[in-house]
């Protein structure tokens, strides 16, 4: 198997106007950066987009919403976002918020052939509304629904040729089960390796769930919450 | 009265050997500050990771290593890392013992409404819906009031839910109280607060039953 | 006609490149001898490991490294392990581009059945019912007729289902046939049999349209 | 955290007649053999076990058959084993075949908090039989519930006392998924190691999902089919 493609926009081959994109990351952590601005090159639009987040104004999907590409967000949360709230406020952009675990599951559901099942998420607020509810242990839950993507646009650690896949850290949140559920996975990685040195044992996401896959460049790896602790003293 | 580490310190006491804790932004972040010594206790931070440790020391932030609050953070001896399904497998399957997170209002039959007040803020629930509607034990930290003093311990919430019949406890800047089938229970009075004040501060089905201590914080 | 591994041999041509492939137990594990040169294909098995090599050489026997028939095997270089619900994501995801498995009955409208005989063998279905209504593209591989000598391929079988409207094409010793709406379609003839020897074998619905050709086997 | 216990007795504290065991493995791949040899030794019986297989005659489950400690098989292929079958024809045993997927996802799903799911998997057979039944996108699917249990026997290759652990190779099979799902996780491990010495980006079952872990000993990996090819001629 070689699944490799020259380059970014290599790899966006056949990505059209309204399609539906998963784009992998929380917040700006694991993020494909690389994707993110072939797309911008692109320039295609009436996007909808589902992402736990929509970056921030000048980074990550943030870049799409300046330029007005996205028609749709599907997010947990988007609160980092000025230009975002703005669009939303003023009915430009369509938003579907949805709960975050219900958004990882339904991803997930997506791409394991699992057409909707049941949580507690939700129940009894908008979340709920439109949606069949069900007791179970006296419990009332919802009925979610699957999620894919014409493309879903992931980042990852390392990867070789099959596909073969695995992220560092937090870095790796939705990028798996995104991963699962597009219809064409587009994995860009920091590292291309051979087949075989990634131990077949700690494989994060198998290669069957990717279609295509290039070693991304000048990764920024921005980070929204720079958080320190003091230097203890040395006494 | 308490601010906002009191409030933290406050919930630290609740903790117990072995449990999984999920701390919400804001107040509840500050709890890690306070683990008694020699309390095991792992966090779980909801993007993917388990045994989060301390913020890390200046210049060795790793942009791949944050929690839910896009906070640069550090892994632990044991911890693991995990992707989002699963992290929330672990929160909707019970597997988390405790979760401590933020509200706007709280009614008095255990609604919590923390995600969006409409026309206005629309920042989105998170993982806060997934956390409410899974938790069997949670502890909502927030102030009595807000900032035109008007109650956050409601008859009913005004703003939409996040989730209905889930809180369990709360620990404000006033009280501790716990949420039973008849309203507010007051369990503990911040320090120089009356039953009196707290009554005034609480819209919400609140009962008084006997003599209500002040809490210990040490 | 063909014997088991002529069967394994013709299904073999099937393969595309680029395709991952569920091989069920008996005949179906034979085509994995058979693949073509240069051909980039990888084996899924459903205990959970894709990019699955040959059997091991003599005393290289790993008992931790199994495929689904519990046989011991290898794993060439980009081969990957997962647990068997990210095994079943694969194949009910319908990430898997062709299945190929056994049957005891086939229907001339694609129902299956391989899994049980009442009151007499009773060994479960392992993992043949998501295989068969998960996959778009399933290969069953059997011989024509039973031991008795009885058709195999049936107006409606006999024996508890698998799954049903599932099986595109089927396999035997004597011929190749598609499975339409109207019926078995017969696509080609293995060496030495005649349509007539096919149309006596075929309990369901046959459709026999124009010359049909011969197999051809390497 | 510190879940070491001491051994295979003292894990099994709790264990009571009638209760629900999940035991993993596939076939004698990855098989708790040390739990399994001390639930022969309590002697406890009425049991309800799920596991993909019910063992061989003399390895495995088939120990606690042979010792008629089992009640209820809940697995997907029992194909392997003689008393099993004879059990079973003869009424002494009952049993629930269900696919082998719908039960890796069943158990998943006990653990994840999802009550029920549809899967395509049974429907039109008599697994799908009292099951409701729904189209999505034109095709069948069928309601399966989740799976929990009292206990969840699992083994893997190295743990440490958070409970964390990796799996080898294909021994890996039902274990992650059962270690989510019982209420009482019970892990042997062919050793333990410090926290810190897995990789936290490598850990296959977070620590979470394990109530209990103790080393265990004298693992008889037994192979069911020794399958070789021959070496090559050096010519």
């Amino acid at each position: 198997m070689n699944k490799i493609v020259a380059d970014s926009m290599e790899a966006l081959a056949g990505i059209t106007n309204d399609m539906t994109l998963m784009v992998g990351g929380f917040g700006l952590c694991g993020i494909p950066e690389n994707a993110i601005a072939a797309l911008v090159k692109l320039g295609v639009t009436g996007l909808t987009c589902i992402s736990n987040n929509a970056g921030v104004d000048d980074f990550g999907l943030g870049l799409l919403l300046q330029n007005k590409q996205i028609k749709k967000m599907i997010s947990s949360y988007v609160g980092e976002n000025a230009e975002f709230e703005r669009q939303m406020l003023g009915g430009e952009l369509e938003v579907d918020l949805i709960p975050q675990g219900s958004l990882a599951e339904r991803c997930r559901a997506g791409g394991a052939g699992i057409p909707a099942f049941y949580t507690p998420a939700g129940y009894g607020t908008e979340v709920a509304e439109g949606k069949e509810v069900k007791d179970f242990n006296g419990k009332p839950h919802i009925l979610e629904s699957a999620l894919t993507a014409d493309y879903a646009l992931i980042k990852a650690w390392k990867g070789d040729r099959h596909g073969n896949l695995i992220y560092k850290g937090t870095a790796r949140n939705f990028n798996p089960v995104m991963a699962m559920a597009g219809k064409i996975t587009i994995a860009e990685v920091e590292e291309l390796v051979e087949p075989g040195e990634l131990d077949p044992n700690f494989i994060h996401t198998p290669g069957i769930f990717v279609q295509r896959i290039f070693e991304g460049s000048h990764y920024e790896k921005r980070i929204e919450q720079r958080t320190v602790r003091q230097q203890q003293s040395l006494s | 009265m308490l601010d906002r580490n009191g409030i933290a310190q406050r919930i630290a006491q609740e903790l117990q050997e072995g449990w999984y804790v999920n701390l919400g932004i804001g107040i509840p972040t500050l709890i890690a500050n306070y683990i008694p010594d020699g309390l095991n206790v792992e966090f779980q931070s909801e993007n993917g990771i388990l045994g989060m440790g301390p913020f890390p020391f200046e210049d060795e932030e790793d942009a791949d290593l944050i929690n839910a609050g896009k906070q640069t953070i550090t892994a632990l001896a044991g911890a693991s890392i995990f992707d989002s399904a699963t992290s929330f497998a672990m929160i909707r399957g019970q597997h988390i013992n405790l979760t401590v997170l933020g509200a706007m209002e709280v009614s008095d039959t255990g609604d919590i409404a923390n995600w969006k007040i409409p026309g206005k803020m629309v920042k989105g629930m998170g993982g806060a819906m997934d956390l409410v509607a899974s938790a069997d034990n949670i502890i909502v930290a927030m102030s009595h009031t807000n900032r035109k003093g008007a109650s956050k311990l409601l008859k009913q919430c005004s703003l939409p839910l996040t989730g209905v019949k889930c809180v369990k406890k709360i620990v404000t800047n006033m009280a501790v109280l716990d949420v039973t089938p008849e309203g507010f229970k007051l369990i503990e009075r911040a320090p120089g607060v009356t039953v009196e004040d707290i009554k005034a501060a609480t819209e919400g089905r609140l009962i008084v039953d006997g003599d209500i201590p002040e809490m210990r914080i040490a």
